[in-house]
């Protein structure tokens, strides 16, 4: 049957492979970051500072300012830009998908009162947002993921709903409401699919916007504790030694760009595999 | 002749003296206007717009003899009157709107004597306010001037008897002035400065190497950047010790380090020689009170507690503190050195068994909400920088009880000390109280003195005769640039 | 070949494949010049495949050429590259696609879309080509072209937007045109309007064509040459009269015994259920019954009880949003449907009839009149009955295409009713019915698992019958419902149709334009003009004695599956028919007169 | 439609009361601003806060404040400045064109490119095109954009002396700020009208324009982007929005005098009048944006009905 091989081959397509590769190496490393460095990342050592890479077997990716292996901090590093990443963008898509297609689906009141909403959140600046969070709520890695979902739900919320718009006129739609399918299956199971893919696309590189995001929002006071390793963290400490030592945010960069890598490898993967049309042009 | 240019990290959107405290306006303002006294580079007192003072009634009248024939940039002349103009409108409604007033409290009432000689009559003795007078409100102002053209008008528009006169000013852009060819101290060897509003180290840094700024005053460039410059062939670093001093305070009221033993120990677990040579670069000097070595009332006779990391065990151990113990501190998030050297701190308490988590804060948030309320780690950053290089500016505002920053100690014998020296004008006595201050609080591990940061400039070496102040007070009349 | 007349096409050895499947098999055939060449055959025998395959359009869908060459004008169209077939289509050949309301774009306006033809290969200015396009629409005959230039497709009827298409295609004059069903969503007096315009270019120009259509009618009308088609082969191929009067092949004889005609059934009072030709031992035999389909209980009150409906649509607003231009697309419209009963509903293109069909599924809202189900008006039905009404009435839409979701297999989208109502509760039992439910259309089971994009047009066609059966409806609103299935296919479904109103006691509302197929299957028929029903009766009454001028007029109309029959050629002049009026000059509504007993026509105004 | 603008415009007037009120009450819980005059070293004692706090008016209590601002505003009078005193409008004055110069050059560096490099990354789906697209746009992602433009100003100011490194001035001055955000905007961008892009050019009425002998560009660019639009109207409008309030960052690193300096100062300083003002043409525009964006999906897709 050609579709059924034609569906192996997605599988086995090369984005399929080095997204997950790429994703899974990069999860595990994370994961195991204590087993493969036991308090690699947090050892200071004030007679090595800002080693650089490549010299020193020891220190493979150079050190830090303040002497700590700078390729034990990566992998460290990533499990509070992972944590942050993932989380505050599950967190946003959920809500504002869920918001878009309320208010699109239904129009009138409801969509007058999300968009309402929507801009309200729209025009408070970030750095505000956060300030007045932090002094409200208090800083802490939960609510450093909170903020982030709070100010990122309406992206997904304006994007999902304008493709509403014009998929609630099509056909497909309206013949759906004609057999009685229940609202919330048409807004799932035909509207969800039918306009995922710019917020897979979305999705995924918000993943890298929040990894960065969390390390500026360290000097609001929602940051963590700068002794625990994130690569948004790093990437900030390293602004300083730009011309100096590159490598202290070259490579906390390099990992953000491998992990979003991943993701936008298997995002793309996805968005294709739920768009049939595109399957048997291969 | 020569233009100029000077990169500073903030506008303080006013010119007004009366306005503001932030250093980065008097680097603009000591070119356009003149005080009373004048305090350059070496921190000595000496005269400005008065040739000569005396003290009067035991030090509660100051009388001070003008000097003459000296103009305001629109052409007013400068007399008694504008003295009597200046102050009253520091001590008045105008200057109630503004927190330099606070510093000036002591003089009563100014009394012209003729039109070149004026009295400041005081309340009680004020020993540092000659210092004062040389700097920020005392700034002599044209009464002509801002009665003519306003209160407001003389904010973006200020009008002084400086060796720059005023030329324009775009809030957040730049401030442009020129040379003051009558300038009383003699005609500026620069035609124009401009200086330029650029908050962003590393801009700065780009546009000293870029070559479109000569200068770049402090705060700006940070340790890390040190390098970058030093590797340019054009350009160079000025540093001198700079007012700033830095420390770990400790919550004295509660949890462990409510024992001056915990305290100790903890002070003796971080070796300060070491931070300060490797994350500062050398571009500070360890500290043992909480004052520079430019400060009065430092006192070079006393010694720090050494670091001795068994020691520390030892008394940690005798106070029955138990290894994995932890303890917060908290800093403010935007210090880039700080975070450095907390994490370091932090690394050596652990070598003692003390687990110190580090806790970031905007700074207007620890500075006006976790502090003041005494909602602190253990340990929290007090970053203290008195212009007036007097200990009592700081001591006073750290130790009394029921001060601001001070949330947790209360202390009969500091108080005391504390009071009794700011009313005497005997300045070796005085001097001996704080030295006693400072040592009662070494003495009391009130805080883990850290360093004394150093005023860093960047300037190009086209730049001929500049010295560094350490208070940011940028003069530059003897300057000139090739 | 012959040495002296060089074909304007043809296509020698063509075989196409999608993945691993080769969907046309060594197809070979000729056209010449000023000649017509129909393709017939089976859906889903690789028709459509073909015609795309010409353009080289087939490529962008993933189709690989495997053997054959395609010479037109003595090149080979797959050797030459897409630039280069760029300035063959559109100006050189021309193509007419088989699903209309899918293949105009949705947000440019109809004269946009005719315009860029023009403007591209006739180098006409806009001014001017916005002329042309308007001369191009009055010619197949749409109503008030210079206003609908301005109309976006949506606001078109499916008849409508073929017109446009056709439109476009010719806009050129190409030298050979490639029309893939291009009449199926007309009705005859239109179809046969268009089809002698086709001829007359056909004529002037000396342009090819070939004609894909399974309307043996216009087959035999049209083709100079038959090419039939069969499992992506062609099983036969040779001049019209010939393959008429004596096809060869089984597959052929089958297609061409099933052919529907008009007049069949006169003197028969009911509809009547035939026995299907089907292929049996690669022979074809009939099988099934005949049964007399005597199944409308018109003692019982009516299922559905329409009355005095209006629909209008808003087409020009002024500033402040107040409509200026209505059409008046459903003017006081009143009949029943009893349990067990087919109401044919015939009538112009643009009448009116999806309209009517959309507002009894509550598609689309009223604006008068009132629409009773079971007896109970909707405006007065609870949440639950409305829910329930979902299932009972079922609604297949024009284009099936447009109403499957392309995200989902057409299992998901046979099971979704069966789920929504849920009439199964167990999953294994629901793919057993969903493949049930294709076996009975005619689909192998094993495509539940494909998108609909996979398919032709007749099987998507029939998976959306499918799905209107699965929810175990009364009531079917079937709109063209038939048109896309070829004749053997159409019969099959038509013969289940009929078998589901004797078990169970459906009801159709059937909207088509095949005259034929609606004498043979329905009890009464509603003739719709502008809006307005014109004659309404039995069939017998409406077919044998046709009382309304439209009605004669659509009869006589209807294309004659007889290659040898004399061709009616006449052009219908006048006043084309335009249901938009201004606000306030809204058209007359015609009273209506019962001329027999149950037999109603409208009097002229 | 004139129905609809008056519905909107009740609704934008609520959105500004309501976003202010909010902001106004929430900055008032994180500090004070007189406390933050004394910032530089001076010691103060209460009765030197509470005169400050009167001369600023921050000692009413919160709905006077709020009320003093609204009257304020109907005349577009914003105060002045804690900061200094300077009229809130005058700043407003400078730094809202040049945020929105900024802006609008970066938008449409940004969309110039992402568009066309969309399209061909949808249409050579797979090739060595789309995969180098595709992978330069996340490399302008995963680095933060002062890294960006960092790297910029010392590559254009300082080794090739080019460009100068910060600043508003002549057209030289916009090249690295517009470049930078233009960047990191046509990282998303591109990939957005390449997914967008695949899902419209499988529809039928694309093959119909092809088998129209429509040039490519006609068929990707007219027929195909605007069936795609309406995902791309809105995160255009979003990123606009967003660029609006001021990319902080960018500004500060290329001392862009602009609305996110401007906020983002005023913030720090507890410059409620600043603030305040921001936040209001911010909302205004907002809301103007998004409505602009509402008024497009009708005129893109007819089908929408804006009403
Ligand atoms: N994109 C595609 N992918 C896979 N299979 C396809 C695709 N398009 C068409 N097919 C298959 O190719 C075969 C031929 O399709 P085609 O559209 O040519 O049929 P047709 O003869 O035009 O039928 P109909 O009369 O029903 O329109 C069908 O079996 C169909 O399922
Ligand atoms: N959404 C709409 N907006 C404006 N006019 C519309 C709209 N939908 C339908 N119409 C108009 O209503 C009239 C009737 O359309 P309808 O689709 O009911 O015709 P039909 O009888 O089904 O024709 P066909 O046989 O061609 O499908 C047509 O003139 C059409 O232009
Ligand atoms: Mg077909
Ligand atoms: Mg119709």
């Amino acid at each position: 049957m050609a579709t059924r091989t034609s569906r192996l081959s997605r599988f086995a397509s090369l984005e399929f492979i080095l997204g997950t590769v790429l994703t899974v190496v990069i999860c595990l490393a994370v994961l195991f970051s204590d087993v493969l460095f036991p308090g690699g990342a947090e050892k200071i050592n004030l007679m090595a500072r800002l080693a650089k890479p490549f010299t020193n077997p020891a220190f493979p990716f150079g050190t830090d300012p303040l002497g700590r292996d700078v390729l034990a901090r990566v992998v460290a590093g990533g499990k509070i830009s992972l944590l942050v990443g993932f989380t505050s963008v599950i967190g946003a898509v959920i809500f504002g998908v869920l918001m878009g297609l309320i208010a699109g689906y239904y129009r009138g009141f409801w969509d007058m009162l999300v968009m309402r909403f929507a801009d309200l959140q729209l025009a408070m600046p970030f750095i505000l947002l956060a300030i007045t969070f932090i002094a409200i709520v208090g800083g802490s890695l939960t609510n450093t993921i909170i903020l982030l979902i709070v100010s990122q739900w309406v992206q997904y919320a304006r994007l999902v709903r304008g493709s509403v718009l014009t998929l609630r006129e099509r056909e497909f739609i309206l013949s759906a409401r004609a057999i009685g399918v229940k609202d919330w299956r048409i807004i799932f199971q035909h509207l969800l699919p039918n306009l995922i893919g710019p917020v897979i696309v979305l999705m995924t590189l918000n993943v890298a916007n929040n990894i960065l995001l969390e390390s500026s929002l360290t000097f609001l006071g929602l940051g963590v504790d700068p002794t625990i390793p994130s690569w948004g963290g790093m990437l900030a400490d390293g602004r300083t030694y730009l011309q100096t030592a590159w490598w202290v945010s070259v490579f906390p960069g390099l990992a953000i760009l491998l992990t979003v890598l991943g993701l936008n490898l298997l995002g793309d993967w996805l968005r294709d595999s739920l768009d049939p049309t595109g399957r048997t042009s291969r | 002749a020569g233009k100029m240019t000077i990169s500073t990290p903030q506008d303080p959107g006013s010119w007004d003296p009366v306005d503001t405290f932030l250093t980065q306006w008097a680097a603009v303002s000591t070119n356009i206007f003149d005080g009373l006294t004048y305090r350059g580079p070496d921190l000595k007192v000496v005269p400005g717009l008065a040739e000569s003072w005396e003290e009067l009634d035991e030090g509660k009248r100051l009388r001070f003899k003008l000097r003459q024939g000296v103009k305001f940039h629109d052409g007013e002349d400068f007399n008694a009157a504008a003295v009597k103009f200046t102050f009253e409108r520091l001590l008045g409604d105008q200057g109630a709107k503004g927190p330099q007033r606070s510093n000036y409290t002591a003089i009563d009432s100014v009394e012209i004597v003729d039109d070149y000689t004026v009295d400041l009559k005081l309340k009680a003795p004020d020993p540092v306010l000659l210092t004062k007078l040389a700097g920020y409100g005392a700034m002599i102002v044209p009464p002509k001037y801002i009665a003519e053209k306003g209160e407001d008008n003389f904010n973006t528009n200020p009008v002084g008897t400086g060796a720059f006169k005023f030329v324009s000013y775009q809030p957040k852009v730049n401030i442009k002035l020129e040379a003051n060819t009558d300038y009383w101290g003699g005609a500026p060897k620069l035609s124009e400065v401009e200086y330029r509003f650029i908050a962003e180290p590393a801009t700065a840094v780009a546009e000293l190497q870029a070559g479109r700024v000569d200068l770049v005053i402090p705060p700006t460039i940070p340790i890390g950047m040190i390098p970058v410059i030093e590797g340019d062939s054009k350009l160079e670093i000025v540093s001198v010790p700079g007012p700033t001093v830095d420390a770990l305070r400790f919550n004295t009221r509660d949890g462990i380090t409510a024992d001056v033993n915990v305290r100790k120990a903890i002070i003796m677990a971080v070796d300060r020689a070491t931070i300060v040579q490797s994350i500062l670069a050398g571009q500070a000097s360890e500290i043992v009170s909480f004052q520079s070595a430019l400060s009065f009332g430092y006192d070079a006779d006393l010694k720090a507690l050494p670091y001795d990391p068994e020691g520390a065990k030892k008394l940690l151990a005798a106070a029955g503190v138990k290894a994995g113990t932890t303890l917060q501190i908290d800093i403010r998030g935007n210090d880039a050195t700080m975070n450095e050297v907390a994490q370091v701190i932090s690394s050596y308490l652990s070598m003692v068994g003390i687990t110190a988590t580090i806790k970031p804060y905007e700074t207007n948030v620890i500075t006006n909400d976790i502090i003041p309320q005494g909602k602190t780690g253990a340990m929290f950053q007090q970053k203290w920088g008195g212009w007036t290089f007097d200990f009592d500016n700081t001591a006073y505002a750290m130790y009394h009880s029921g001060e601001k920053w001070n949330p947790y100690d209360k202390d009969e014998k500091m108080d005391k000390l504390l009071e009794s020296q700011r009313p005497l004008t005997d300045r070796a006595e005085r001097e001996k109280i704080l030295k006693e201050v400072g040592a009662y609080a070494a003495e009391r591990a009130l805080e883990l003195p850290l360093y004394n940061t150093n005023a860093i400039f960047g300037i190009n070496k086209r730049v001929k005769g500049f010295i560094a102040p350490p208070d940011n007070r940028l003069k530059l009349n003897e300057v000139s640039v090739d | 070949m012959s040495e002296t007349i060089k074909p304007l096409l043809s296509v020698e050895n063509l075989s196409v494949e999608f993945g691993s499947s080769r969907v046309v098999d060594e197809l070979s055939f000729t056209v010449e010049a000023g000649k017509t060449v129909a393709v017939v055959g089976e859906s889903g025998s690789g028709k459509s495949v073909t015609s795309l395959s010409t353009m080289r359009l087939a490529d962008m869908m993933g189709a690989k050429y495997a053997t054959g060459r395609i010479m037109f004008n003595d090149r080979d169209l797959l050797k030459a590259s897409q630039k280069e077939m760029r300035s063959i289509r559109g100006k050189e050949i021309a193509m007419i696609f088989q699903e209309p309301m899918t293949s105009l774009n949705p947000v440019f306006t109809i004269g946009d879309q005719i315009c860029e033809v023009l403007m591209l290969h006739e180098k006409l200015g806009k001014s001017a080509a916005m002329a042309e396009a308007q001369r191009l629409l009055d010619m197949v005959r749409l109503p008030d072209s210079a206003e609908l230039l301005h109309r976006f497709p949506h606001q078109l009827s499916g008849g409508m937007r073929q017109r446009v298409m056709i439109a476009m295609a010719l806009a050129c004059r190409p030298k050979l045109l490639i029309a893939d069903e291009p009449t199926t969503a007309l009705d005859v007096t239109i179809q046969a309007q268009i089809l002698n315009i086709m001829r007359d270019l056909q004529k002037t120009l000396g342009m090819g064509m070939v004609f894909i259509t399974h309307d043996m009618g216009v087959v035999a009308e049209m083709a100079d040459h038959v090419v039939v088609m069969w499992k992506g082969k062609k099983v036969e191929e040779g001049p019209v009269r010939e393959i008429f009067a004596n096809p060869q092949h089984p597959y052929t004889r089958t297609l061409l015994s099933a052919v529907p005609k008009l007049g069949s059934m006169t003197g028969e009072e009911f509809p009547k259920r035939m026995p299907l030709t089907v292929l049996q031992d690669g022979e074809p035999a009939l099988a099934g019954e005949e049964r007399i389909q005597d199944t409308a209980k018109y003692d019982e009150k009516p299922l559905l009880s329409v009355k005095d409906l209006f629909v209008r649509f808003d087409i020009k607003k002024n500033l402040f949003g107040k409509a200026t231009h209505r059409c008046s697309a459903v003017q006081k419209v009143s009949f029943d449907i009893h349990p067990g009963e087919t109401l044919a509903l015939v009538g112009e293109s643009g009448s009116g009839k999806s309209t009517i069909g959309r507002t009894i599924q509550q598609l689309q809202s009223s604006m008068g009149g009132e629409i009773a189900f079971n007896g109970r008006s909707y405006s007065s039905m609870s949440a639950a009955e409305r829910f329930r009404m979902r299932q009972e009435v079922q609604y297949i839409f024009q284009d099936p295409f447009a109403s499957l979701d392309p995200r989902k297999t057409v299992g998901f989208s046979i099971a979704e009713p069966i789920n929504t109502h849920g009439l199964i509760n167990d999953s294994k039992a629901v793919k057993r019915r969903v493949d049930e439910l294709l076996e009975r259309v005619g689909l192998p089971s094993n495509v539940a698992s494909r998108y609909p994009h996979e398919f032709s047009g007749g099987q998507r066609q029939r998976v959306c019958i499918a799905r209107a059966l699965a929810s175990d409806p009364k009531l079917i609103i079937a709109d063209e419902a038939l048109s896309a299935l070829d004749v053997s296919i159409q019969a099959q479904i038509i013969n289940l149709f009929m078998d589901l109103q004797a078990e169970r006691g459906l009801a159709y509302l059937f909207i088509s334009h095949d005259m034929a197929v609606v004498e043979k299957m329905s009890h009464r028929v509603a003739v719709l003009y502008l809006g307005q029903i014109m004659e309404m009766g039995s069939r017998q009454q409406v077919f044998e004695n046709p009382s309304h001028d439209y009605t004669r007029r659509l009869l006589s109309a209807v294309p004659v599956a007889d290659p040898t029959a004399p061709r009616n050629t006449a052009l219908i002049e006048g006043e084309i028919p335009n249901p938009v009026r201004r606000v306030g000059d809204e058209p007359a509504i015609l009273s209506h007169e019962e001329i027999n007993p149950g037999h109603f026509i409208a009097k002229s105004a | 439609m004139a129905g609809f603008l008056i519905k909107r415009l009740l609704q934008a007037i609520f959105v500004v009361i309501a976003i202010t009120l909010v902001v106004s009450f929430a900055i008032r819980l994180t500090g004070d601003p007189a406390l933050m005059m004394f910032q530089g070293g001076g010691s103060m004692t209460e009765e030197d806060l509470q005169r400050i706090r009167v001369s600023l008016g921050t000692d009413q209590p919160f709905i006077v404040q709020y009320l003093t601002f609204l009257k304020g505003m109907v005349t577009f009078d914003f105060g002045r400045s804690f900061n200094g005193g300077t009229s809130v409008s005058l700043l407003i004055g400078d730094a809202l064109p040049a945020t929105l110069l900024l802006a609008f050059i970066s938008m449409f560096v940004s969309i110039a490119l992402s568009i066309p490099l969309g399209i061909k990354a949808a249409t050579s789906r797979g090739s060595a095109a789309d995969q180098a697209i595709r992978i330069f746009s996340l490399i302008g992602l995963s680095f933060p954009n002062f890294w960006l433009a960092t790297m910029l100003v010392l590559l254009f100011a300082i080794t090739l002396g080019w460009l100068p490194p910060s600043g508003m001035g002549g057209f030289a001055s916009y090249v690295m700020p517009a470049i930078t955000m233009g960047v990191i905007l046509t990282a998303t961008n591109v990939r957005l009208v390449r997914t967008s892009m695949l899902e419209t050019l499988q529809s039928q009425y694309i093959m119909v324009a092809r088998a129209k002998g429509l040039s490519e560009s006609k068929v990707l660019y007219k027929h195909a982007l605007r069936n795609c639009a309406i995902p791309l109207i809105t995160y255009f409008g979003l990123q606009f929005g967003g660029l609006l309030g001021g990319i902080v960052v960018i500004e500060r690193v290329f001392n862009w005098p602009g609305m996110g300096t401007l906020a983002f100062d005023a913030v720090a300083a507890r410059d409620y009048p600043v603030l305040q003002a921001v936040i209001t043409v911010l909302s205004l525009m907002i809301v103007g944006i998004n409505l602009l964006v509402d008024i497009a999906y009708g005129l893109v897709d007819p089908r929408i009905r804006t009403e």
